[in-house]
């Protein structure tokens, strides 16, 4: 299920367990050439392990991977000539940063002249010119990082990992280097993997977003269908900020028709009856609506529910609604002025309207309309 | 709960200036953010305020008395450190009752107002296990019960949350605007994530020790008075050109390399060279509009997606485009965009101060 | 750019497997090696004295015998031949009650002063970042080019062969390795922690003693065993400052050796008696030696 | 009675105060140290200047004699034999010291079964007193003990050498004690040292293609070499006193021939008594020994502070 594409890297049903500790479930995956893959998931949920069993850092306990339909599983780190970037840059902090980056040309045996040619051409990109007689322990984060992505790239990897590599840096320089990281991979063509616990993160960088928990793999999918089109009760929770919305319905037919129904309201679902039906509806079933596509307006024509708190976030604020009992989020541009107490009423969209199994946690159908 | 007033405070630190006649007043029961990049000078404010450190110059004034003589022992000022700094070889119960046990309160009341706080965060069930198997979130809780249990004058939060995945975050943000509601505690939040600033009632923008702009979150948003407080409050960050600014008969001219625009109104200063400002958010789409811009990168979040757009001249900036016109447009496209005139700011190059406008 | 693959030997699984037991086999060898001389010595002091001498030496004793430890505590035991032979003086008891009453009391005073100068260093750089090179160096005098005054200074003060002269000595001169190992440790408690601590209303010394203390007290029992170690094993004062009354362990063996001249026996079996206790609390602090021993000189 | 509770609770708010607090915890080290160094230093100095023996009397009135116990120690042979005899032992001591605890160290830094264990062993005998270590490698020694017995069998009976009675066989025997009872030292620092290193840089090299040899080339040994420098330095002054070991070992014999610089001086003050020669003898040391920490611990002090 690789995109198009060249076919470069293939893990088969691969597991890792740490002493009775399952960190990585029976993962299988395949990534083409010149890719932007990210790994997302909360912190403990095997995407690291993943990414040090591609590097050859760990062993996986079972499974296959293949580089180039080579199989590489149990190849030591040096001989696979995948590139790794750790979560603090792992620099060689005794050295300077021009020692550094040559560190990977000299094991190969470069001749000095091709070395030093490269090096400047690298740290001219990375603007790391001034800062090549630099000890790497002076040096500032952003910088940092920019120098372990120059040496990781400078032995010419297959592919390159980055473990969490923006996580301590401020938000602000944050977003300017996610755009620089997708630039340079667009330009340089170099396929890549970037693990991160930051959704956000996630949608914006990769091209496809692997969403991973407790070691499995929730979905693979673009940033567009992971949100629209979330597979797993965890993918809808965990992608989005605010989390989605989610409400306990029962699947009810009535002279007739078939309706969804949530304490007195009802939604007619004639039109993706034959799917609910499909999916055993009387194990329970879960709508979710992304906070963002819920319909507030001050108009009589929703269910009314009182406003407990608002966020602002510069372009759009966030609604903390007391919905009968429930707290529900909504998402409003911040020209619309709503405060704290007033009673707003919420519409769900038809479109908007997600409906997952309680029994599997898996998705049935997106959107009622 | 007090008021804090701080009164040009001043701090060398190493000869570098680290803060810069500093003041500013929150009053009681306020929940006040102080909004910078690291190294603004935040955690030594904050240091000052609660006694750890003494400023050079300058006092700090409680409900209008000042406090700067009075040890921090003594001055009832609670924080919450970056690293939560929690008691690692006592229970949660027991850190939370540390401060009443200095009091020499009695044990039935210790024992009421800690669970009483306890259940207010909702940790009672961490009150009996060690701080080391906790969660990020968990500590924090602990970590404000401990502060709040004692109704300290003043509640310090020096970056609490950094270190937090996205999502619990802004829980814990939300959770401290409800504390703020129902305890009504005049609480400081330190931060260099203006999201997380907002819930604020009041913000203030610091950077290298000098206050940019106090006013409420929104304010600070829709009008900031520097170009330092607009590119750092907003993600993505506001766009900024540098133009040449002429004066003409119906008002003034902007020339850019790539583009000029003419506006209606002119400032009352006339700097020669400005920055131009623009929200991403607020920039159209407009066949004929007078900007022509290359896609560079298309990134979705969710229910928008932010493009990269390049001039012709090399500038970059960046459009936040609804998920509606999504087809519209594909990497490599030539686009034409038009910034509408009530959207514009302008910085005075040197000292990157808004200009004030003068209607013609 | 082209892509020049490493000249690596790919190791084969074949030479990995000898690897593997060559290093088990270099780690017996050498954990032997450091055993060969406590066995040796265990199996002289349970030889009798017939077997001393006897070449080619015999590492199992034929006839193991008790008469040398016994003889330690209780030389008048009549016991045959070995008892007559021996002749020793006074038991070994008296040494090992000085040894008991000294070094425990030295230790603590050292531990206890070491702790509170390493918090002040720690925490507030009294006496600048030299202090506790300063105090390391009392520890690089060579102790006897010391004694020569001290001797002269403790007669006229009357502490030659007291406890309490003994007891500043040991103290006074392990002080640096209790202020150094202290200061690691407690380095190591976040200054945060602390700081929360007087913002919660605590004064200093509560901060130390209700927080620092609490959190450093592994550490700190560890620096006790460390130094214990350090004046139940100390020869040279313990020679010149004691004559009769308060003789140590390791003296009253070097007057064994001298006087008693060839009975093996007795002395293998004080020096066992002797190396028990340090043996025992060097292995409970193995943990914390590893990890204080780096100075904390390794940082990015 | 209110007077005194308010005179109280300011002397209490004045006890704890930063500065009184935090000179009353260096106190105790203050008196202790005066107590042991300063009148050591003084009388050492004036004994130095005077020409006094125990059996002269008290001490008061011995003669002022100048730079004469001076004039005396440079000019003893005895006593640069003895400062000759602790630098070789010292050069060679400590060298093999190093190569043997690096080598242990490295051998250790992999996890194995038994790892415990073995640490344990290989660190007792730095925690034995010395006076038993010297005991125990005297009965290895002797003429009919078992290194005798392993070199007989090895080389024949005219392999077997009489340790103790020639210079060159006991001051042999006395450093491979000296080893034997300080490699443990050498190992525990590099063993901490190692431990204490990030792990992220080595796997970084790993995945740019450095074999394990070139990781410990380039990237461990270069870490850890302020531990390395402190470790030898420390090592070199402590073994500069070797007393113990000699002392129960060979007394220094045959006759003065494995003399070291302790047991001279030891010999000198309190054998023979000459404790003005002594003292003048203790001041060359103690300033030799100063001079040299300080310089040995500048560098040292540059990295740290």
């Amino acid at each position: 299920m690789a995109q198009a594409g060249v076919l470069l890297l293939r893990l088969q049903n691969v597991k890792k367990v740490f002493n009775s500790f399952v960190a990585v479930d029976n993962v299988t995956l395949e990534v083409a050439e010149g890719e932007f893959v990210c790994f997302l998931g909360p912190s403990g949920c095997g995407k690291t392990t993943t990414l040090r069993m591609i590097a050859g850092l760990e062993m996986p306990t079972e499974g296959e991977i293949f580089l180039r339909e080579k199989r590489i599983t149990y190849l030591p780190p040096q001989q696979r000539a995948i590139g790794f970037v750790f979560q603090n840059y792992a620099l060689f902090w005794h050295m300077t940063v021009y020692e550094n980056l040559v560190f990977g040309l000299r094991l190969r045996r470069f001749p000095a002249a091709e070395i030093n040619k490269r090096v400047h051409e690298i740290a001219e990109r990375f603007e790391l010119m001034d800062l090549l007689k630099v000890r790497a322990a002076l040096l500032d984060l952003s910088a940092m990082q920019r120098v372990a992505i120059a040496r990781t790239l400078l032995i010419d990897p297959h592919l390159l990992l980055l473990d969490e590599p923006l996580n301590n840096i401020r938000p602000g320089l944050r977003e300017m280097m996610r755009a620089d990281l997708k630039r340079m991979q667009q330009e340089l063509g170099k396929t890549m993997i970037y693990v991160t616990h930051d959704q956000e993160e996630a949608l914006t960088l990769g091209d496809r977003i692997v969403v991973m928990s407790k070691g499995k793999i929730e979905q693979v999918g673009s940033p567009q269908e992971v949100y629209d089109v979330p597979a797993t009760l965890f993918v809808a929770g965990f992608i989005g900020r605010p989390p989605m919305n989610l409400f306990d319905v029962q699947y009810e037919v009535e002279n007739g028709h078939s309706w969804l129904v949530w304490r007195q309201h009802r939604w007619c679902v004639d039109k993706v009856r034959n799917q609910i039906e499909a999916a055993q509806p009387e194990k329970g079933l879960v709508l979710g609506v992304r906070p963002e596509k819920l319909k507030i307006s001050y108009e009589a024509s929703g269910i009314p529910a009182k406003v407990l708190l608002v966020q602002p976030l510069g372009r759009k604020d966030v609604l903390t609604l007391d919905l009968e009992g429930t707290t529900v989020h909504g998402v409003i541009p911040s020209e619309l002025r709503i405060n704290v107490g007033d009673v707003v009423f919420v519409e769900f969209p038809p479109e908007g309207m997600h409906v997952f199994s309680t029994a599997t946690k898996g998705a049935i159908v997106h959107g009622i309309s | 709960m007090a008021s804090v007033e701080v009164k040009n405070i001043s701090k060398i630190f190493k000869d570098k200036p680290v803060l810069k006649n500093v003041s500013f007043y929150v009053s009681s029961g306020e929940l006040f953010c102080l909004l910078g990049p690291p190294g603004a000078g935040k955690t030594t404010l904050f240091r000052i305020i609660s006694g750890l450190e003494k400023a050079d110059t300058g006092g700090v004034f409680f409900d209008g008395k000042p406090v700067t003589s009075v040890p921090p022992q003594q001055r009832d000022v609670a924080m919450i450190f970056e690293d939560v700094a929690l008691y690692p070889h006592l229970t949660g119960f027991d850190n939370i009752a540390y401060p009443l046990k200095l009091r020499r309160l009695p044990r039935a009341e210790i024992k009421k107002r800690v669970n009483e706080i306890a259940c207010l965060l909702r940790i009672e069930h961490l009150l009996n296990r060690r701080p080391h198997t906790f969660s990020g979130g968990e500590r924090r809780r602990v970590a404000i019960a401990r502060a709040l249990v004692r109704n300290p004058r003043v509640l310090l939060l020096d970056q609490p949350f950094t270190d937090l995945d996205a999502q619990i975050r802004h829980e814990m943000s939300a959770e401290l605007k409800r504390l703020q509601i129902n305890v009504g505690q005049t609480m400081l939040l330190a931060t260099h994530d203006f999201e997380e600033g907002m819930i604020a009632d009041r913000m203030a923008v610091i950077n290298d020790g000098e206050i940019h702009q106090i006013a409420p979150p929104k304010e600070i948003y829709n009008s900031p008075i520097t170009r330092f407080t607009a590119s750092f409050v907003g993600s993505p960050a506001m766009n900024l050109f540098s133009c040449q600014l002429v004066r003409t008969a119906t008002g003034c001219e902007l020339r850019h390399p790539a583009f000029v625009l003419s506006l209606p109104w002119h400032p009352v200063t006339f700097p020669q060279q400005v920055w131009l400002g623009i929200r991403p958010e607020k920039i159209v789409l407009e066949k004929g509009g007078k900007i022509k811009a290359r896609v560079e990168v298309i990134q979705i979040l969710g229910a928008e997606q932010i493009v990269d757009l390049v001039l012709a001249n090399g500038d970059r900036f960046k459009w936040v485009a609804p998920l509606s016109l999504s087809e519209k447009f594909r990497r490599g496209d030539e686009l034409e965009f038009d910034f509408p005139i009530s959207a514009i700011f302008l910085f005075d190059y040197e000292t990157g101060h808004n200009l004030v406008r003068k209607e013609v | 750019m082209k892509r020049k693959n490493i000249a690596m030997t790919a190791r084969p699984p074949v030479i990995s497997a000898i690897l593997w037991i060559l290093h088990r086999l270099v780690v017996l060898l050498v954990v032997g090696v450091f055993l060969v001389p406590a066995v040796w010595l265990l199996s002289i002091s349970f030889k009798p004295p017939t077997e001393w001498q006897v070449f080619p030496p015999t590492l199992i004793p034929r006839s193991p015998t008790l008469d040398n430890y016994i003889v330690l505590f209780k030389p008048e035991a009549p016991r045959g031949t070995a008892a007559a032979m021996l002749r020793v003086t006074e038991p070994v008891t008296k040494s090992f009650l000085n040894s008991l009453i000294v070094v425990p009391i030295a230790t603590a005073l050292s531990v206890t002063v070491g702790f509170l100068a390493a918090y002040a260093v720690a925490r507030f750089r009294v006496g600048g970042a030299f202090m506790p090179f300063f105090v390391l160096t009392t520890r690089m005098f060579p102790p006897v080019a010391f004694a020569v005054p001290l001797l002269v200074y403790y007669r006229w003060l009357r502490l030659i062969d007291t406890p309490l002269g003994l007891i500043l000595i040991y103290a006074g001169f392990t002080l640096a390795f209790s202020l150094w190992m202290t200061k690691g440790f407690i380095e190591g408690v976040p200054r945060h922690i602390e700081e929360a601590a007087i913002l919660d209303g605590a004064s200093p010394w509560r901060v130390l003693f209700t927080i620092t203390l609490p959190i450093v007290k592994g550490g700190l029992a560890a620096t006790t065993l460390f130094v214990f170690i350090l004046n139940w094993t100390e020869f040279l004062y313990a020679l010149i400052f004691t004559s009769t009354k308060t003789i140590t362990v390791p003296v009253q063996l070097s007057h064994y050796v001298g006087a008693v001249g060839r009975f093996y026996g007795p002395q293998a079996a004080l020096g066992v008696v002797a190396s028990i206790p340090v043996v025992i609390l060097g292995y409970m602090i193995q943990r914390y030696l590893v990890t204080g021993f780096s100075f904390g000189l390794i940082r990015r | 009675m209110r007077r005194l509770v308010a005179i109280l609770k300011s002397l209490l708010y004045l006890f704890n105060r930063e500065k009184f607090f935090k000179n009353l915890l260096v106190l105790p080290m203050q008196l202790l140290l005066n107590f042991l160094l300063l009148p050591p230093f003084a009388i050492v100095i004036y004994l130095a200047f005077v020409n006094w023996q125990p059996i002269f009397g008290s001490w008061t009135e011995a003669p002022f004699v100048g730079v004469n116990n001076f004039i005396r120690l440079f000019a003893e042979p005895r006593f640069y034999e003895a400062l000759g005899r602790t630098f070789v032992i010292v050069i060679v001591a400590v060298a093999i010291e190093f190569m043997l605890g690096l080598a242990l160290a490295v051998l250790f830094s992999r996890p194995f079964w038994g790892r415990r264990i073995c640490t344990s062993v290989i660190l007792y005998p730095m925690m034995l007193p010395w006076v038993v270590v010297g005991f125990t490698f005297y009965l290895l020694f002797l003429d009919h003990g078992p290194v005798n017995y392993v070199l007989s069998s090895l080389f024949g009976p005219s392999g077997m050498i009489s340790w103790f009675r020639s210079p060159i066989s006991a001051i042999v025997a006395i450093i491979i004690g000296d080893i034997w009872q300080w490699t443990p030292f050498m190992f525990l620092i590099f063993y901490s040292a190692l431990g204490a290193l990030p792990k992220d840089p080595k796997e970084a090299a790993m995945t740019l293609g450095a074999s394990s040899w070139q990781i410990f080339r380039y990237i461990t040994f270069p870490m850890i070499k302020p531990v390395v420098y402190v470790g030898l330095v420390i090592r070199a002054l402590e073994c500069f006193k070797i007393f113990d070991l000699v002392y129960i070992m060979t007394g220094g014999g045959p006759g003065v021939s494995t003399e070291t610089l302790s047991l001279y001086i030891y010999r000198v003050a309190f054998k023979y008594g000459q404790l003005s020669y002594a003292a003048a003898v203790a001041i060359i040391v103690l300033l030799s020994i100063a001079l040299v920490s300080r310089l040995a611990v500048r560098p040292l002090l540059k990295e740290v502070v």
